[in-house]
């Protein structure tokens, strides 16, 4: 029943990703891509938020793009857990339906 | 599994037609299958045969047509978005009176349906965007 | 594909200012004439959507928010409403178009399309989709 | 000397309204205009910083997105000024340059 | 006063082209100056004249270029940004190969640095965008 | 035309995600032709656009960051970066690319291109323009 969660926009600029942590159902995984990796980074003003996401569900980050914008995973939230395109293939397969917060 | 995808964001200009075509050849390359790719909203500006990007850019339009035909893969521009962003094939040229088209031959022209269809058709629809 | 699945339109951004309010809902219309469970969802500035008294003549665009008073005669009937996203907005249901759909089940009777949620109970139903459609 | 700020971007949806109110200059114009109309309403999460750009300057939003939009006068944060677009261009001209904050 | 005009999206997707017509006009309306119309990134779009956008609705290439004829306007096409997304006048087809070309008369293609040069020769130079 | 005018190319949005950052550098480096007195301001996400160690391979598109190394051949030598905007993404100036200039009117010696500013006085410059170009 669980529902994957894509957030491709910078948290700094959009309302994506807080409305889509906002809601989360049980069992969710949420899915940084694009521009949304930058949602995994450590000390940031949203960091917290994402804190609480990864303590309670699966919360994870597209490497690909993490590496394209020059981050280093030792930055990375705790918890968060990187993926390849591959990786995102079997999130969608897993998880019962995608909810795309464009 | 089945996947349908869904693009709303022109090339370019939105890492959506990126992301939906490195989503694509991963599906296919575990074994997926994709029921249809629809272009939608500035999507459609993808299936232009007209573009040169510069040489050390990549060319989506050319990245897709050559994933479709690998896995022959359908994939459909929206008639109706097409018409208000001037993505036209020879019988759309033809119906609305104009002296060109534009559109490489890997895409086809169709209705919203198609996109519903696909929804239902597909087990997942993933929807790239901005 | 005889099979009804649920399809839920998920609407989170405001009108005119891009063109994604507008091409959904030339989505839900088309979507319409294919018998599935249809839903659509207003939240964030999605609800902006749906404000009633929209009078585009002066910045030369199509008003096409009359549309939504038709989807209840194409069998549009579940138009979830964010609470939360409303308030934040300094909104109420008053400042949305009064939505209403004939009830063919119940004589006829007319009925409100649009229905409040809050926030929680929208992340309820967005779960119990089969497609989520984003624009 | 004064800039005119161009807002058009939903301040619900991005952080466009929010940076240009923390970069304005005395003798500041601030004219909200397509989504950006949106920030001139009274009683939502950012009007407490909008209405502080009341007090200490200029702030004007565009009739014609307004209405387009269905919202009312009657709930515009006090001391805004509405203009149309031929107001737009004198503002254009008065100010000594303009900041499109995209 | 001399304007100059930037337009980053392009028709339809978002408002920018709309506005960016609409501050033109008042401002010619007030007998002001439009240096230059400068089209970049996805604002290139605009030129093409393939599209039908539905007839309840405005044709926003046809608007700008009326504006341009009876205003004499200079409407300048990034070539860059057009080659990117496959907007061509003849010129350009040529040059590149392709079979077929989409600019409206109305528009002109040529580089960035009649961006710049507009922006030192006008007084106020406009950015409209996303 | 021979008036010298203050160009601010101002951006506020990452890298890669959408076309803007690329297309801006492209106008500064055929601005640089033009004599005028050229900065550039990253604020709000647009310092994401000069983070160091950026690889592209993986998401199959350009790698456009070694080419605000190259600004300083081309007389672009003022990059403002605004200080509570790195605070606000957890990064220093020591995440961004180290880039550097020869001054000529110092014996060419290698100097910073990257001025670290307050919002306040980043305000200040931007008061300061004749051009300010938005992406």
């Amino acid at each position: 029943m669980a529902t994957l969660h894509t957030v491709n926009k910078s948290p700094f600029e959009k309302n994506s990703l807080a409305s889509c942590l906002s809601h989360l159902q049980s069992g969710y995984a949420v899915l940084l891509f694009e521009d949304g990796v930058y949602g995994a980074l450590r000390g940031t003003t949203i960091a917290t938020r994402v804190e609480d996401a990864v303590k309670s569900g699966r919360v994870y980050v597209l490497g690909e793009d993490f590496k394209a914008r020059g981050l280093d995973e030792g930055k990375m939230i705790e918890g968060i857990n990187v993926v390849d395109y591959a990786g995102f293939v079997d999130l969608a397969t897993e998880c019962d339906r995608v909810q795309s917060w464009l | 599994m089945k996947f349908a995808i869904q693009i709303n964001e022109g090339p370019y200009q939105h890492q959506a037609v990126d992301s939906a075509y490195q989503f694509a050849k991963a599906a296919l390359d575990k074994g997926h299958e994709i029921f249809r790719v629809f272009f939608y909203h500035d999507g459609v500006n993808t299936a232009t045969r007209l573009a040169v990007p510069p040489q050390d850019d990549r060319n989506l339009t050319k990245l897709w047509a050559e994933l479709a035909e690998q896995h022959n893969l359908d994939m459909v521009v929206c008639v109706a978005a097409a018409q208000r962003r001037g993505m036209a094939d020879e019988d759309e040229m033809k119906r609305n009176g104009k002296d060109a088209n534009n559109i490489h031959p890997a895409f086809r022209i169709s209705g919203l349906g198609q996109l519903i269809e696909a929804g239902i058709a597909a087990d997942r629809l993933m929807v790239f965007g901005d | 594909m005889s099979e009804i699945k649920k399809f839920m339109y998920v609407n989170r951004k405001a009108p005119y200012g891009t063109v994604y309010a507008l091409e959904s809902l030339e989505v839900v219309l088309i979507g319409a004439a294919f018998d599935q469970d249809v839903s659509l969802a207003f939240l964030d500035d999605g609800v902006f959507q749906i404000m009633k008294g929209q009078d585009t003549q002066g910045v030369g665009m199509k008003n096409f928010s009359p549309t939504y008073s038709a989807l209840g005669d194409y069998d549009v009937t579940k138009l979830y409403v964010e609470r939360e996203s409303l308030e934040e907005r300094g909104l109420t249901l008053d400042d949305l178009l009064p939505l209403k759909y004939e009830d063919e089940d119940d004589d006829w009777a007319e009925k409100d399309s649009i229905k409040l949620v809050s926030r929680e109970e929208l992340a309820g139903l967005m779960e119990d989709q089969d497609v989520l459609l984003n624009f």
